[in-house]
């Protein structure tokens, strides 16, 4: 379907009316001074036409004021438009404490999708209206980009990192999924669709896969199979290796110092390559780095999800030690974001809570509106 | 260095041209030395970019890689490039007072302690060889830090460094160009542009080579092996 | 501008100074600053090379004597690597875990 | 045709031009003559103009259908890359400075030549060699990147000639370094006696803010390419996740030169259009200071705002802030500009003559492109649009719209000059409104489609692009024809065009007051400057509006300090 204005992309998120604001406005600045522009100057090239091939205009030196003028007040639009567009980007970046989480992993030239109830899907992905989502999304190799025109949001998915991209969708449909980075051959094949449903609809499609196992028991079976138990502990209480329980989203301090944040960065390079930072205390290198030979991304995410089902509580809390105190008092009601972890661990540590594959996320599925 | 002689051993008589006087031929020639050393820092402003945020990253790997280095070859070699800057501006004052023979010596001298720091640093890089330790396939890595990031550190190492040799060789060339015509005398205290410019050039290598020797050889000394 | 010619005293000079400040360097390095405050000896090393760097600049260099334009662009340089540096480590230092290993 | 110039010159004119000074390979090829080195740049930038317009054809035509039916998807990707990579580093930027630039500067300030000529011509031989590197990746097989070689794809995935490709543009970059260090160095010290800063002509204004940028931004995008080259052959490297680097990083680096060099290719292409304003309606340029120093403000501003290519990059949100900010800080003084070309006009006495229809053209489509920048600048609207179409249409706008039309009018304005023959006014209309039809038709299509969603470097796209596609692809064809109208007839010209006399169109320039062509030595005496710039009727006829003084103040040149 398409929106009341011809060539205008379809609105499909609560933060498209925002964009398209911003647009309309630049549009009509646009239109004004071009118009301004051109019919002054159309008007002078008519009016002051060369009429004798030997006249000398009298020359015009400039005006203080003049320059100032017009200087100035562009200045001042100029900071409008400004002001306008980070608020809206700030909108976009806070991220929600109630969001339903979903894992994105690109790699050339698909987009593979697992829901925390356990849906696997590729490049397609269903979620119900009027829920705030939130993908966590990685790659498998290049930089790709989540881009969905009608929820007017993207996000660059950048290899060995998390970034964060939320949304709500506010009407039912079927849109297009774009990779909008460039990523190679087959970068213009690698979309998909967003198939928003009614709450009703989607649990149906839900329980149409219940009997997949979640991330979280995944990761569990991934604890054991790889031999993490023989060092962390076989509910993950610690041995060898630090203790997991509660990990996530608390301060960490490491050999050397500093405290990092235990967010799915700091989880997923600790598997990665577990030199790099070392927790006090375990000097000496015991664990081995898991490379994409072992662990596909994919599977990272799924330990970090039972990582994360290791500390319910803790992962309250100090997500906004690392939020703007600028931002503290924002409005929550942003749609969709486009900024990495960097931009946005504190949010999405609060909301790991919030979203805690055991304690929330998994029933977050189930027990989505209309249940 | 290309700006500076060009120039001015093409004419038989050392005023081009296209220039009006003398004077104005020298400006040209020392303004056209700095605009080139200006590009020079933003060139090496790139690497020293990159070193800056992997050290932030990474400071246990590079402050482990650095111990490694060898910071007495390192240490001697900025000595030697110190005291060549020195008997380069010497040159450039003989040039310029129009003593020829010191101002031929110097410039020899200069060109020696050129060559000593090169070898010197070749003698560094055959051990970095022989211990695995250049980024690639090869590289192997022991001590304590991740190998990924101390091998980062080498690949900034050998970048650095090597960038900086490279403009060494080419120092090299132009000062053993400078011997050449100063012993046909053609530099004159009225005209010495060339040697002026060429000390230009030389004292930049230098300054880039001050920054090197504590970034890569001594941050981290103090937190020992 | 006729050029000015530095006296040789100068140069030695100069050259002295570096040299001190070399060995000052290299002994400042072995002895654990961090404990004053956390990256001092970072701060020390730098300090003592820009100090090196701006003797030679100065003397060696002949910028003390030489033209004002020289100097804007010896200072131009200096500036836009600045620009370049503070820039991108405002990226990476305002990222909550920007400089933590990745 | 160099006799056929020299018999019917003004009495004024020397027998011996800098065109019939010699003949044959040699005395081109050997030349120190900035003139001649010039026509040298023109030659070769043509080529790759054409080259580069070529693959713009193919890929409209490809895209004419959503499914991509005529190439393959990696053929498609080597297209694009190879257009851009080839119309941005190897047309636009040296374009106008290497080649009017080259020709005029030394010229309009009264000088023999530029201060090194020999370093000119070098830079000639490495902008060739660069080519040559480029094109060698090309045929042997091109490149897939993208012309801005974001890591790791490039460093790690592409199985394509990357370093060739690399190769070609750190050679090339050394030659735009050397082309600006010799224009610095030449306003500084070779201005003629009384050619003071604030007589200048504004095109030697841009230039000495076009070379700015040359020499402090291109060596850091040498730097990244070796860097970038090295990490692809030895598989380590800084940018590449998986050896512990970071892609961020090179994104940094590549823009830091990157969008500076969006600069590059605007200002020289102002400089023209401030020339053009300025004498085909035989008026001042209003408020010379400030066209003048809004040049350098974009130099200086230009620099600070490249993170604006990376909000959605996983760049720090609060660095975004603040590039985004700045970006909106630099528009002003383009903003500046245009104004000031409006009042220019204001009581002047305009001609109709093409240069003056194509400096027209570019106000329009500058300000279109530029205020679409700003859309691109606005955080919340930039995180829907980047890479989309809409910035496809935002850059085309800028630089076809504004960079090449500066070229084209500048090209025609000073024809007679460079070659001592007239192009036909009448073709040359009709060819400058083909080419503005073309060009819109070809380019704002593209905005709509950006804002519906279509991504940029798309093969496939989705049907409903289609309409908007096939507008752009009529449109490019027209602008193509549009386009190959002036080529031929100036080819034609330099044979059968009309004589030109020293100083057809009856300016006061300085490079009006020798012969066309110019003597080698471009005046037979050092020409003593006494007039200001744009100086058409006496000072003491000049009207003020408002308080500002003519922007005559004594200059101080710096060597005398
Ligand atoms: C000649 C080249 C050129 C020029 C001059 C510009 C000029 C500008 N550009 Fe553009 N730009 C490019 C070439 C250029 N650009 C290219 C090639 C890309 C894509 C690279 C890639 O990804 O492949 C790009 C991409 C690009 C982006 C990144 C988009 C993205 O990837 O997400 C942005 C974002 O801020 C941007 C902004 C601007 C701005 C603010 C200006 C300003 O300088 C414009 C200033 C001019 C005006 C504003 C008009 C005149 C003013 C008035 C008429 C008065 C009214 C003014 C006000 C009210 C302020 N450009
Ligand atoms: C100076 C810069 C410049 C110029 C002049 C042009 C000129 C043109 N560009 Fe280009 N373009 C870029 C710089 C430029 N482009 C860049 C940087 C990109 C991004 C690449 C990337 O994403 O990596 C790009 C990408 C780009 C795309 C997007 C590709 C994609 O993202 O999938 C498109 C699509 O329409 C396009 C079209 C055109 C057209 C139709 C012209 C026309 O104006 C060309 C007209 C010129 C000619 C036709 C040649 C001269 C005429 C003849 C030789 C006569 C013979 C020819 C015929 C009669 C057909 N360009
Ligand atoms: Cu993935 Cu483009
Ligand atoms: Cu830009």
């Amino acid at each position: 379907m398409q929106s009341w204005l011809p060539f205008m992309p379809e609105k499909a998120s609560t933060f498209a009316d925002r964009v398209d604001g911003l647009y309309f406005y630049l549009v009509g600045l646009t239109a004004f001074f071009t118009l301004l522009i051109s019919i002054t100057i159309i008007f002078f090239v008519i009016k002051y036409r060369r009429r004798s091939p030997t006249e000398v205009p009298r020359p015009i030196a400039g005006s203080l004021k003049l320059e100032t003028l017009w200087s100035v007040i562009p200045f001042l639009i100029a900071m409008s438009i400004f002001v306008w567009g980070a608020s809206v980007y700030f909108a976009q970046y806070r991220m929600p404490k109630d969001a339903m989480e979903i894992y994105v992993v690109g790699k050339q030239w698909m987009w593979k999708i697992q829901h925390t109830t356990g849906q696997r899907e590729i490049n397609e992905l269903h979620i119900p209206v009027g829920r705030k989502i939130k993908l966590i999304l990685t790659t498998e190799d290049v930089i790709h980009d989540f881009f969905v025109p009608a929820f007017r949001t993207k996000a660059d998915v950048v290899p060995g990192r998390y970034t964060t991209l939320w949304f709500e969708a506010t009407k039912p449909g079927r849109y297009h999924l774009f990779c909008a980075e460039y990523c190679g051959t087959n970068h213009s094949g690698m979309g998909g669709w967003v198939t928003v449903m009614d709450p009703t609809d989607f649990d149906q499609w839900l329980s149409g896969g219940a009997n997949q196992e979640s991330p979280v028991t995944a990761g569990q079976k991934l604890f054991q199979a790889q031999g993490c138990v023989s060092c962390h502990g076989a509910q993950g209480e610690g041995g060898k290796g630090p203790p997991l329980i509660g990990v996530f989203g608390s301060k960490v301090k490491l050999e050397g110092g500093e405290t990092v944040e235990a967010n799915e960065d700091y989880i997923r390079n600790s598997i990665r390559n577990p030199q790099s930072q070392i927790v006090e205390g375990f000097r000496q290198p015991l664990m081995p780095a898991y490379y994409k030979e072992q662990l596909s991304e994919e599977h990272v995410l799924q330990l970090i999800s039972y990582i994360k089902s290791l500390s319910p509580t803790k992962a309250q809390g100090n997500g906004s030690a690392t939020t703007a105190p600028a931002l503290q008092n924002k409005e929550q009601t942003g749609t969709a974001t486009t900024t990495t972890t960097q931009g946005t661990t504190g949010a999405n540590t609060k909301d790991a809570a919030g979203s805690n594959p055991v304690i929330k996320a998994q029933p977050g599925g189930r027990k989505s509106p209309g249940q | 260095m290309a700006v500076g002689h060009v120039e001015t051993h093409s004419a038989q008589t050392a005023l081009a041209h296209h220039f009006d006087n003398m004077e104005q031929q020298r400006e040209a020639g020392s303004i056209g030395m700095w605009v080139f050393l200006v590009q020079e820092i933003m060139f090496f402003g790139g690497l020293f970019l990159a070193y800056s945020i992997f050290r932030a990253k990474f400071p246990e790997a590079f402050a482990a890689a650095s111990n490694h280095l060898n910071w007495k070859l390192g240490g001697i070699n900025t000595v030697v490039l110190i005291v060549s800057s020195l008997t380069m501006a010497l040159a450039v004052y003989y040039a310029q007072v129009g003593k020829r023979r010191p101002q031929i010596w110097f410039l020899t001298v200069t060109l020696l302690l050129g060559a000593t720091f090169l070898v010197i640093k070749g003698f560094e890089y055959a051990e970095k060889f022989r211990d695995h330790l250049f980024p690639g396939p090869g590289f192997h890595w022991e001590g304590h830090g991740d190998p990924n990031q101390v091998q980062i550190f080498f690949w900034i190492y050998f970048a650095m460094t090597g960038l900086h040799a490279l403009h060494m060789i080419i120092g090299i060339g132009i000062i053993s160009y400078l011997i050449f015509y100063a012993r046909r005398g053609r530099f004159t205290p009225e005209y010495h542009a060339p040697v002026e410019i060429s000390g230009l050039y030389w004292h930049f290598v230098d300054i880039v080579w001050i920054f090197l020797f504590p970034l890569l050889y001594l941050l981290g000394r103090h937190l020992g092996e | 501008m006729s050029e000015h010619i530095v006296s040789r005293k100068i140069y030695f000079a100069i050259f002295g100074a570096l040299m001190v400040f070399t060995a000052l360097t290299v002994f400042a390095a072995f002895i654990d600053l961090d404990r004053v405050f956390h990256g001092a000896n970072t701060v020390v090393a730098l300090t003592i090379a820009v100090i090196k760097a701006t003797l030679v600049v100065l003397f060696f260099m002949h910028v003390r004597y030489s033209s004002r334009l020289t100097r804007v662009i010896v200072v131009a340089g200096i500036f836009w690597l600045g620009i370049m540096f503070v820039l991108t480590v405002s990226d990476y230092m305002t990222r909550p875990n920007g400089l933590v290993p990745q | 045709m160099e006799t056929s110039v020299t018999t019917t010159q003004p009495i004024e004119a020397p027998r011996l031009n800098y065109l019939n000074n010699g003949y044959g390979i040699k005395s081109w090829l050997l030349t120190r003559d900035h003139k001649r080195i010039a026509i040298l740049y023109l030659a070769s930038v043509s080529l790759f103009f054409m080259l580069g317009g070529i693959y713009a054809m193919l890929i409209r035509l490809e895209l004419l259908t959503p499914q991509g039916d005529l190439f393959q998807s990696n053929t498609y990707n080597k297209v694009f890359t190879q257009h851009g990579i080839i119309m941005v580093f190897f047309f636009l930027i040296p374009a106008i400075p290497a080649v009017l630039g080259n020709f005029l500067i030394p010229v309009m300030i009264g000088a023999k030549d530029l201060a090194f000529p020999r370093l000119n011509l070098l830079s000639w031989y490495i902008y060739v060699l660069g080519g040559i590197f480029t094109l060698w990746a090309l045929i042997s097989g091109g490149v897939d990147t993208g012309w801005t070689f974001y890591a790791p794809y490039s460093t790690t995935y592409s199985n394509s000639f990357v370093i060739l490709a690399g190769i070609g543009i750190f050679i090339n970059g050394f030659s735009s370094i050397l082309t600006g260090l010799n224009f610095i160095v030449t306003i500084h010290t070779m201005r003629a006696p009384g050619m003071t800063w604030f007589r200048l002509p504004l095109f030697v204004w841009s230039h000495y803010a076009t070379s700015l940028i040359f020499v402090l931004g291109t060596p850091v995008i040498a730097i990244t390419i070796l860097l970038l080259a090295f990490e692809r052959l030895a598989h380590v490297g800084i940018f590449d996740p998986t050896y512990g680097g970071d892609p961020i990083l090179f994104q940094h680096l590549f823009w830091f030169y990157s969008h500076p060099a969006v600069y590059i290719m605007i200002l020289p292409s102002m400089g023209v259009v401030s020339e053009l304003i300025a004498n085909f309606s035989r008026k001042n340029i209003f408020g010379y200071t400030f066209v003048a120093f809004s040049s350098i403000a974009i130099a200086v501003f230009g620099f600070l705002v490249w993170g604006h290519h990376m909000f959605v990059s996983g760049q720090s949100v609060y660095a975004g802030m603040i590039f985004s900010f700045l970006s909106f800080a630099v528009a002003i003084p383009s903003a500046i500009k245009v104004f000031n070309w409006t009042a220019t006009l204001y009581k002047g006495s305009i001609s109709y003559d093409t240069p003056m229809l194509y400096a027209l053209a570019f106000i329009g489509l500058f300000l279109i492109g530029g205020m679409t920048g700003l859309f691109l600048a606005a955080l919340g609207l930039d995180v829907h649009l980047t890479d989309t179409y809409f910035i496809v249409a935002h850059f085309h706008y800028v630089m076809v719209g504004g960079t090449l039309m500066g070229y084209l009018g500048g090209l025609h304005y000073w024809w007679p000059k460079i070659t001592g023959r007239m192009y036909p006014e009448g073709w040359a209309r009709f060819a400058a409104l083909v080419i503005f039809v073309g060009f819109n038709l070809t380019f704002f299509p593209q905005f709509i489609a950006g804002y519906m969603g279509m991504p940029r470097r798309y093969h496939v796209y989705a049907p409903e692009f289609q309409v908007l596609n096939v507008m752009s692809s009529a449109g490019a064809s027209i602008l193509g024809t549009g386009l190959l109208i002036p080529m031929i007839y100036f080819i034609w010209s330099m044979r059968y065009g009309r004589i030109a006399s020293a100083n057809p169109w009856k300016l006061p320039g300085l490079e009006w007051r020798t012969s066309s062509p110019p003597p080698t030595e471009n005046f037979e005496v050092t020409p003593i400057v006494t007039w200001e710039a744009y100086e058409f009727a006496p000072p003491e006829s000049t009207q003020v509006v408002g308080k500002l003084q003519p922007g005559d103040k004594p200059d101080v040149p710096a060597l005398q300090t």
